[in-house]
């Protein structure tokens, strides 16, 4: 449905033209989201996941590379005529506190969508409740309590479910989950990400979600694909379960043995690995762009730039010359 | 350091071009007031008992002082003139040079609006930061009403009242002038008692005009640090009090500065009705002056000041920023 | 760098210098518009001398009241309405008041900020506000200090000097967290506070700070206690495990006991509620319901019933008492009434 | 409009219930705090004033020749002014005049302040240095100065004109400060949302942003307000302007030029009198500012 | 800690204010010939001789540079008599010389005897120095004027040291040249004006005095004047320091006066209640004289209904001028008897009581109004007069602004005629350079005017019959130009019918530039019937010089009616009136 080749961003910090400084957020990402599929992009934090999430969306613009969505490539579209192609991928933001207007009720939210749908389909007035009651249902919420209400009445759970339905009013064929559920309490956390599950089966949303924690993306993202992105780069990249059981990218390996154990419920992995240096954007690399902290590296890593490719008995996409199985991911303990 | 220059020079450039800008606006207008100077200038001499042909001839010689050529024509000739700092004679003066005549106008707007501002900074930050402390007391809300009310309040209103107070009521104070003129000028105290005698008024309106301001600019400053977690971070740490207060006062302090340089540009073309009520021959008076006798040059010169007065002010404030601020130093963009 | 190093089996032997911490009957309230609501109630607590007692809760449980609570420190319009917090060597820190409180707070308690991030004064060097902690408190060898700082920087792997240089913002989330706790421990504190010490870093990151934790408090001989809202950092980290909700603490015990046989229904359901990476998917559910507020906590009665799946009647009246059982401590009327069937039977 | 936004059938949720709950609101709000209900009841008497208070008098006003600067009594509590004429009446008949430039002026400012601002901060980009720019020049050009000149090229001789021209050169703060806000809130997750769901550019800033920045208008508005008052009233004191008897900046320039004022007592009630006017005017504004943030924000407004 | 009691021994110091030069400029030089020039006018700046404040001749001097003068019966020249003893405060001795150089000067500056135009009525043709101690000047012999003898009297005096370099070496032959005609004079012409500039830029670093004063310093606010030991009538100064005060408003004024600062201070228009203050303070005391201006309402009789003298006279009997005197100037003012182009004072003099009281008072009230309103075709409608066209009327009183007389005059004006049913409303113009420029562009119906400027009848009636109502004098030559145009913005008819007679006002005004006795008051009477009849302008009222004296410290001031008033207190004080107490 949505296919992006080679994208890449890079923001200059503002400021005059004198004293620009240069991030590169994305360096050439290539990716894929079926229709009803689900993909989760994971890595460290400033690694571009969210930069590339907005880019999907068509929120931010992006300056090298193509995105295609149904065949058709934006860069050959008007920036008007890209918008009806973007309204079809609806971004669920990280902060749900942010995501909703302080100012307006959830029926004022939901009817803006819903009045402008109306109007171009030509439905009578008293759809667009029956639709908002409709939506709010669906995203588990009891529409006769949450509609006259304003944002800050409701939840951080609810405000999210209400970001969801608001997203729906347009029937997205996707949704763009950019840590969706970091900053809602942990025992609804959940909620959020089943309801995002259970939209992908049963509307058949498909589902790209943006996360740190390899956890939920394995939660949600069952037999979808995964991409590991580590400073604007895809190194590794494949089904979700693969990739979990057999990372073979140092880097995956190093986000995965940051996971905690749940001692007692868990044993933790037998090689896990641990980067050895901070992350510092500032410098520039050759070579591997993960060498400098890469356990393992060799001096070829530091000089010759690997590509995402698939190799070895791997069956998943990676970028490292020394592609080896690490069991770093805990198992849990035999029940006692 | 390089920051520092880069934006400085940034700064000046745009400065630059601002004051040429603002320079040519104000020309223009300036060129386009209606009313013959040297009409009025006859008609004052006829009243004064001179015979119209005598006040006529007398006049006449005037004209020789008025800008000659095409508006055009005049414009290059002031802004060459501006280059070389020559804002040309005076008209109502012929013989005085505008850039003398504004000089000695700005010695006396300048001291009273910087002792008066300085003494409002230093009680308007004090108080503010009580207020701050106090702010759910009786104290605190009187303190904070009355500082909007007098920041509210307009400068005349102020002028005018204390005018009434300390003219007519209890005369104890004269309105007008600098200094008694018995006085040899110069470090002795019965000048330096003239002069502080006849700034008082003014500065006590600068002072109590402004002070409003402060009290709540430092108020809303202080209220805005004391929730900033370093402080409670301080406290729990077990720093002392007045590490603490030392903390609070600089971080709150910090945008008032900025503040304080902005306020005292503006004050430049701020003292209008303080000096025409207290009869302080200062930049406003002597503007005043300039427009009711179609002082073309001088009129140019006092706006020119003015703007770049305001322009300076700006620069200072945003490089004190810079100075005073690592953030900004090391070239991050903060929000203010 | 060295590979992770995992909690021992064996809580470490209590060091002379750790003190022990005893919060008994701690309520907090804060001033609302509706009056004095109680953010913490009745909160019993004991810190193991030289152990590491994690504290989990959701948003607004009142982990942080508590944790200020062992400091005195609870900002208006919150306070301490009863309650005591004994630490060895200190007394009854709800007592303390001024001088003592302050020479406490940092010497004897370090204390490391849920936002160690904004925690330092954008304005002065690392090193600067070092010097201040140090004139705080009267300490007469600075320079001793700057080297005890520095060496503390150095062993969570920075380069001290650099780090005493800088300004809180050229450094890293992970830095300004370090040098959080640098300064909670450069005095010589025996019994550390950190709150919410990785929320707001990402994963490696977390991962080193928990390592850091861990290796200092062995090294130091630390009483500490650590806060979170997540049960990962809690099990990797924590000895002992306090589960809160309501502003109650419904469940304690250590911590591979306590996730390995949950009790209170509430842990339970937490535990079932977080993805795992290995194991059924689809065995995880959400909790329904939603977490109680300040002004939402029900005024009688257990604080959980309201999405409780073993609700009984007694829950609506009765606040549960916290049971002992060995090391675990519970507060269930379900868990209870099991216990006693179990007993019976 | 109502296409857009209908009537919704929701039982308690239509607009007029809406608007009920926001007037409840405001009430409460001004309850919490007697001083704000002062404010509200000092600027509700000046609406009141401005709007009828012409009509208890003839528009000729009585003049008593045998009662020049009269000292305040029952019949003149502020004296008489250089004609024989009650102060009070003058004050008050004058009161139009100088609302009406504030309210015009407030318009002007808020409209093109508000309108500049969220177009610079919107668009963002060459838009926004070119919008920026002229605001700096605008705001480096010294106001009262050019005022000063301006009155004599200009007769400022309806408070239309008068407003129009203080609301042309008062736009400058106003549209930098809307434009920084209008740059952080179209950050804010719900703006970006309502661009994502398509939602036209009509309904964002009308919507979305600007009632998120009500509260910061009205405030503006209110100085602004002030703030104009502050200006005519300065311009007429100054002498500037042409005459009005009933003008309350004449009235300070008579009392102080014309009545010695500042020099013996007899001008002193007709000095005060519009001073305590613009006092009290001041004082209500200021008392309810201090309400703004909560009656716009639903949060404050329902606590 | 004012400075009257301060370090001074002897003599004292004398406080007062120059009303000629309010704003003092600390930038400006000392220059008299500079409008801001801080050479004060008898006391550090001198004329040849004081004019005397006669009602009638304006050719009385009273001693200045010229310690006498002798002036030819035909008035076609004049030797001037120095004194003998007279010295520059720098010690130089004042001489003849001082004054030939000085005259050139004036012909840079094109005083009213030093034309260089030779068709100017009253110009000097020949200046000669007979000796050290004396000069005669001569008057051109074909356009001979009686304002020559005042215009002479009236030159300024600098030292020729100072500021002989100022004029080229063959100065005099140009001034020669200039006054002849063709090319080669209008070239000598633009040379001379050309230096008009330069002199009035000339800056002295050092006041060089022959007045009784020289400038010692000054600040923005005062100026300190010392006494000149040099000066002839040295022994007979009193005072030892003079302190002149700067001002910017007649608030300011009346804050010295109440304080009893001031020995002495010229016309200020004063309120009734300042008035009390100010002689409640100890030692002040009101002097009151003569002074020949009056304040009228000035119509534009281009604009309808103003062209009609109906219209005009019945405004005239509505305005009640006693009420109007009493709002705008109580102190500084009496109501105009009737109006005649002409001060009270004077007119009776002109014109016997005879001839006063055979002009109309215009006190007719509303009746007479009404009777005039209706010849002028005038419609009256529930109680408020209409155009004759049934459009209503509403008359507009421009003044401006910072005039606050003229603006309460105005606005009791428009008050009275309101109760009368004329829709009135006063209008201000935001300054004075303004409210000429538009009022000359003929934008205003009607306006406040100044009339009745002496001393010299021609004076007095050039404000009715000048260039203003259309009348110009281009070299030498009277013509009219038509209403709207050049200035004329009164747009009064070019002639009148007065007592059956047709006469031309503007060239009557001009010959009484050059006529004397019977045949001067003849002129005076028909245009003071003229001026009564067809009202121009409605008198309202005659300023009286209202002066402040302070008895406290010196004494001897003049005494009411004095025609002193009109000169400065330095010329008091230089002719040893005043007396140390
Ligand atoms: N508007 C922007 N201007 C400048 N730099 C930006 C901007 N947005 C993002 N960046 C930079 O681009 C890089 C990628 O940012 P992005 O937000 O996509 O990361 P992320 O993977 O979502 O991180 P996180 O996990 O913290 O959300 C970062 O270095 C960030 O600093
Ligand atoms: N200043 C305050 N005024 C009123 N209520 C407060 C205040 N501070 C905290 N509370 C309330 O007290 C309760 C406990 O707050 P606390 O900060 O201890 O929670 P927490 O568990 O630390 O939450 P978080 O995970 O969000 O940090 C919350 O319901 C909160 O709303
Ligand atoms: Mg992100
Ligand atoms: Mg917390």
């Amino acid at each position: 449905m949505i296919t992006g080749t080679g994208i890449t961003k890079t923001y200059k910090q503002r400021g005059n033209v004198l004293s620009g400084r240069e991030v590169k957020a994305l360096r050439g990402v290539d990716f894929s989201i079926e229709k009803g599929g689900a993909v989760s992009f994971i890595g460290e934090s400033g690694c571009g996941k969210t930069t590339l999430g907005r880019i999907i969306a068509g929120l931010e613009t992006h300056d090298g590379g193509e995105i295609v969505i149904d065949g058709v490539p934006m860069s050959s579209l008007k920036p008007r005529k890209r918008e009806p192609y973007f309204r079809r991928i609806q971004l669920i933001h990280q902060d749900p506190y942010s995501a909703l207007n302080p100012t307006r009720t959830v029926h004022q939210t939901l009817a803006a969508p819903l009045a402008l749908r109306a109007r171009r389909t030509g439905r009578p007035g008293s759809w667009m409740d029956e639709r908002a009651e409709e939506l709010l249902a669906l995203v588990g919420l009891d529409p006769g309590y949450v509609l006259p209400r304003y944002p800050h009445q409701l939840s951080g759970g609810m405000r999210q479910r209400v970001v969801i339905a608001r997203a729906l009013t347009v029937d997205p064929e996707m949704l763009v989950a950019d840590e969706a559920t970091s900053m809602i309490d942990v025992s609804l956390r959940l909620g959020i990400l089943s309801l995002l599950k259970d939209l992908r089966e049963r509307l058949g949303v498909s589902v790209l979600f943006i996360t740190h924690d390899v956890a939920t993306a394995r939660y949600i993202g069952e037999g979808g694909d995964l991409y590991v992105i580590y400073r604007g780069q895809v190194v590794e990249r494949g089904q979700v379960e693969t990739i979990i059981e057999n990372p073979v990218h140092p880097y995956t390996q190093s986000l995965l043995s940051a996971i905690p154990v749940l001692h007692g419920l868990e044993k933790p992995g037998e090689q896990p690995v641990v980067p050895t240096a901070a992350l510092d954007e500032s410098k520039t690399d050759d070579g591997c762009l993960f060498a400098r902290r890469c356990p393992f590296s060799t001096d070829r890593c530091a000089s010759e730039v690997p590509s995402l490719a698939v190799t070895g008995a791997f069956p998943q996409e990676h970028s490292c010359f020394y592609p080896e199985r690490r069991s770093v991911v805990a198992t849990p303990l035999e029940a006692a | 350091m390089t920051v520092i220059a880069r934006r400085l020079a940034g700064h000046l450039a745009r400065g630059l071009v601002m004051v040429l800008v603002v320079t040519t606006i104000s020309f223009v207008i300036i060129r386009n007031i209606p009313g013959d100077p040297i009409a009025a200038r006859y008609e004052k001499l006829i009243e004064q008992g001179m015979s119209p042909d005598q006040a006529e001839r007398a006049t006449a010689v005037l004209y020789g002082f008025m800008p000659k050529g095409t508006l055009w024509q005049q414009y290059v000739d002031y802004m060459t003139g501006l280059f070389t700092l020559d804002l040309g004679e005076s008209l109502m003066t012929p013989g005085a040079q505008v850039t003398d005549v504004l000089f000695e106008a700005t010695k006396w707007t300048v001291l009273p609006v910087l002792v008066g501002t300085l003494l409002s900074f230093l009680i308007g930050v004090m108080m503010g930061v009580y207020a701050a402390i106090k702010r759910s007391g009786k104290l605190g809300d009187v303190l904070a009403v009355s500082g909007s009310l007098l920041h509210g309040i307009p400068q005349y209103v102020l002028a005018l009242l204390l005018g009434a107070l300390f003219t007519t009521l209890i005369p104890i104070l004269p309105s007008g002038g600098t200094a008694d003129i018995m006085f040899e000028p110069g470090f002795n105290l019965d000048y330096i008692g003239s002069l502080i005698e006849h700034a008082t008024l003014p500065v006590l309106t600068y002072a109590l005009a402004s002070y409003g301001g402060w009290i709540l600019a430092m108020k809303s400053s202080v209220v805005t640090v004391l929730g900033d977690d370093f402080i409670l971070a301080a406290e729990l740490r077990g720093m002392k009090r007045g590490i603490i207060f030392r903390y609070i006062a600089r971080n709150a302090i910090l945008p008032l500065f900025t503040i304080l340089a902005l306020s005292l540009g503006l004050l430049f073309g701020g003292a209008i009705f303080i000096e025409r009520i207290f009869n302080y021959p200062g930049l406003g008076l002597m503007l005043i002056d300039s427009i009711t006798n179609r002082d073309f040059a001088l009129m140019g010169g006092a706006f020119l000041l003015i703007t770049v007065a305001i322009i300076i002010a700006n620069i200072v404030a945003d490089m004190l920023y810079t100075v005073i601020d690592p953030r900004v130093r090391s070239g991050e963009e903060v929000a203010r | 760098m060295t590979v992770e190093t995992m909690p021992k089996a064996v809580p470490p032997v209590p060091s002379k210098t750790a003190p022990g911490v005893r919060v008994g009957g701690l309520s907090v309230v804060y001033k609302t518009s509706a009056g004095e609501l109680p953010a913490i109630a009745g909160i019993n607590l004991d810190l193991v001398p030289g152990t590491i007692t994690g504290v989990v809760g959701e948003s607004g449980s009142g982990k942080s009241t508590l944790a200020l609570s062992l400091l005195n420190a609870v900002q208006p319009p919150g306070r301490i309405a009863a309650g005591s917090v004994e630490i060895d060597g200190l007394g009854d820190v709800v007592a303390l008041r001024g001088e003592d409180l302050r020479k406490a707070r940092g010497r004897h308690i370090g204390y490391v900020f849920q936002a160690a991030q904004n925690s330092l004064n954008p304005l002065k060097t690392v090193g600067k506000q070092l010097l201040d902690l140090g004139r705080s408190h009267g300490v007469s060898d600075l320079r001793a200090l700057v080297r005890e700082a520095k060496e503390l920087l150095g062993r969570m792997g920075m380069d001290g000097a650099r780090v005493l240089d800088s300004h809180q913002h050229e450094l890293s989330g992970g830095m300004r967290q370090r040098v959080g706790i640098m300064l909670a421990l450069v005095l010589n504190a025996h019994l550390v506070v950190l709150d919410e010490p990785t929320t707001a870093l990402d994963m490696i990151t977390q991962a080193t700070i928990l390592r850091i934790i861990r290796e200092v408090h062995e090294e130091r001989g630390l009483t500490t206690l650590v806060i979170t809202h997540d049960l990962g950092v809690v099990a990797e980290v924590a000895d002992r495990l306090a589960v809160m909700y309501g502003g109650r603490i419904v469940e304690q015990g250590p911590t591979r006991e306590v996730l390995g046989g949950p009790r209170h229904p509430y842990t339970r359901g937490l535990l079932r509620a977080i993805p795992r990476l290995v194991g059924d998917i689809d065995e995880a559910r959400a909790l329904p319901g939603r977490p109680p507020t300040l002004g939402t906590v029900p005024r009688e009665g257990c604080v959980f019933r309201e999405r409780c799946p073993l609700r009984m009647d007694v829950c609506d009246t009765v606040e549960p008492l916290a049971i002992a059982d060995g090391p675990r401590i519970v507060a269930c009327h379900a868990v209870d009434a099991a216990a006693a069937k179990e007993t019976k039977a | 409009m109502s296409d857009m936004n209908p009537a919704v059938a929701l039982p308690g949720n239509t607009r007029a219930t809406l608007r009920r709950n926001f007037w409840r609101g405001v009430w409460r709000v001004l309850k919490r705090k007697p001083s704000r209900m002062a404010g509200a009841i000092i600027v509700l008497a000046f609406a009141f004033m401005g709007v009828f208070g012409p009509m208890f008098y003839p528009d000729q006003l009585p003049r008593d020749d045998n009662a020049l600067y009269a000292p305040p009594s029952w019949a003149h509590p502020f004296g008489t002014d250089f004609e024989g004429t009650d102060v009070l009446a003058l004050v008050i008949t004058g009161s139009q005049y100088v609302l009406l430039t504030g309210l015009v002026t407030a318009v002007i400012t808020i409209v093109l302040g508000t309108g500049i601002g969220l177009f610079a901060g919107f668009r963002r980009g060459r838009w926004d240095s070119v919008l920026m720019r002229i605001t700096d020049m605008k705001l480096t050009i010294p106001g009262l100065p050019l005022l000063l000149v301006l009155s004599t090229i200009w007769k400022f001789s309806s408070a239309w004109e008068m407003g129009l021209v203080l609301g042309l050169l008062g736009w400058g703060g106003v549209a930098r400060a809307v434009r920084s806000q209008t740059l952080s809130l179209r950050e804010r997750g719900f703006i970006e949302a309502a661009r994502g769901l398509g939602l036209s550019t009509t309904h964002i800033i009308g919507r979305e942003l600007l009632p998120s920045m009500a509260p910061f208008i009205a405030m503006n508005m209110l100085i602004a307000v002030t703030g104009a008052v502050y200006a005519q009233v300065g311009l007429f004191f100054l002498g500037v302007l042409p005459f009005e008897a009933n003008n309350w900046g004449v009235m300070l320039n008579l009392a102080v030029f014309g009545g010695g004022a500042l020099t013996t007592t007899a001008a002193l009630p007709y000095l005060l009198a519009p001073l305590l006017a613009i006092l009290l005017l001041t004082l209500g504004i200021v008392l309810v500012v201090d309400a703004m943030d909560e009656i716009f924000n639903p949060r404050l407004r329902e606590e | 800690g004012g400075g009257n009691t301060g370090n001074s021994s002897g003599g004292g110091v004398y406080t007062t204010i120059d009303a000629l030069k309010p704003g003092l400029d600390v930038n400006a030089p000392i220059n008299p010939y500079n409008p801001k020039g801080n050479a004060f006018r008898g006391y550090n700046s001198m004329w040849l001789g004081w004019t005397k404040n006669h009602m009638t001749d304006p050719n009385q001097f009273y001693p200045g540079i010229a310690a006498s003068w002798d002036i030819a019966p035909d008035q076609s020249s004049i030797t001037l008599k120095l004194h003998p003893n007279n010295k520059w405060s720098d010690g130089k001795p004042v001489t003849a010389e001082d004054v030939r150089v000085s005259i050139g000067l004036a012909y840079t500056q094109g005083g009213t005897a030093y034309a260089l135009d030779p068709k100017a009525a009253g110009a000097a043709s020949d200046i000669e120095v007979i000796d050290p101690q004396t000069i005669k000047i001569t008057q051109a012999a074909d356009n001979p004027s009686v304002t020559f003898v005042r215009g002479i009297m009236e030159t300024i005096i600098v030292p020729a040291h100072i500021w002989g370099s100022l004029l080229p070496a063959d100065f005099w032959d140009k001034v020669k040249t200039a006054r002849t005609d063709g090319p080669e004079a209008e070239a000598a012409r633009k040379t001379i004006t050309d230096l008009a500039p330069k002199v009035l830029a000339f800056g002295p670093k050092e006041d060089v005095s022959a007045g009784p004063f020289k400038l010692e310093r000054m600040n923005p606010g005062e100026a300190l004047l010392v006494k000149n030991k040099n000066f002839y009538n040295a022994a007979k100064v009193a005072p030892d320091q003079v302190k002149i005060l700067n001002y910017n408003g007649n608030e300011q004024v009346w804050g010295y006066l109440t304080a009893g600062k001031l020995d002495n201070s010229p016309f200020t228009a004063v309120p009734a209640d300042v008035m009390k203050r100010i002689a409640a303070a100890p030692g002040n005391a009101v002097v009151r004289g003569y002074s020949p201006v009056g304040n009228s309402l000035a119509f534009n009789q281009s604009k309808k209904p103003y062209d009609n003298v109906h219209v005009r006279r019945g405004l005239a009997h509505l305005i009640n001028r006693e009420q109007v005197t009493k709002v705008a100037s109580p102190e500084g003012g009496t109501a105009s008897v009737t109006t005649s182009g002409m001060h009270q004072k004077p007119a009776a003099e002109w014109l016997g009581a005879a001839g006063l009281n055979s002009l109309e008072p215009y006190k007719g009230g509303a009746a007479k109004a009404e009777e005039e309103f209706k010849k002028a075709g005038l419609k009256k409608v529930d109680g408020k007069w209409n155009l004759a066209d049934g459009k209503p009327w509403k008359l507009t009183i421009n003044v401006p602004a910072p005039f606050s007389d003229w603006l309460a005059g105005a606005k009791a004006v428009t008050s009275q005629l309101n109760d009368a049913g004329v829709a009135a409303e006063v209008v201000t113009t935001a300054d004075y350079p303004l409210y000429l420029e538009e009022l000359a562009a003929g934008k205003y119906d009607v306006g406040m005017w100044l009339v009745a400027l002496g001393p010299a009848p021609y004076n007095i009636y050039q404000r009715l019959y000048g260039t203003q109502n259309g009348w110009q004098l281009l070299a030498g030559q009277l013509k009219h130009v038509p209403a709207g145009k050049e200035g004329n913005w009164m747009g009064g008819p070019e002639t009148i019918e007065v007592d059956g007679e047709k006469i031309n006002p503007g060239e009557l005004t001009h010959k009484l530039n050059s006529v004397t006795g019977e045949e001067q008051k003849k002129i005076i009477s028909q245009l003071a019937k003229a001026a009564n009849q067809d009202l121009p302008v409605i008198q309202l009222w005659d300023y009286v010089n209202t002066q402040f004296v302070n008895t406290n410290r010196f004494t001897g001031f003049p005494e009411n009616e004095s025609d002193m008033l009109r000169l400065t207190s330095g010329v008091w004080i230089q002719l040893g009136l005043v007396k140390k107490k």
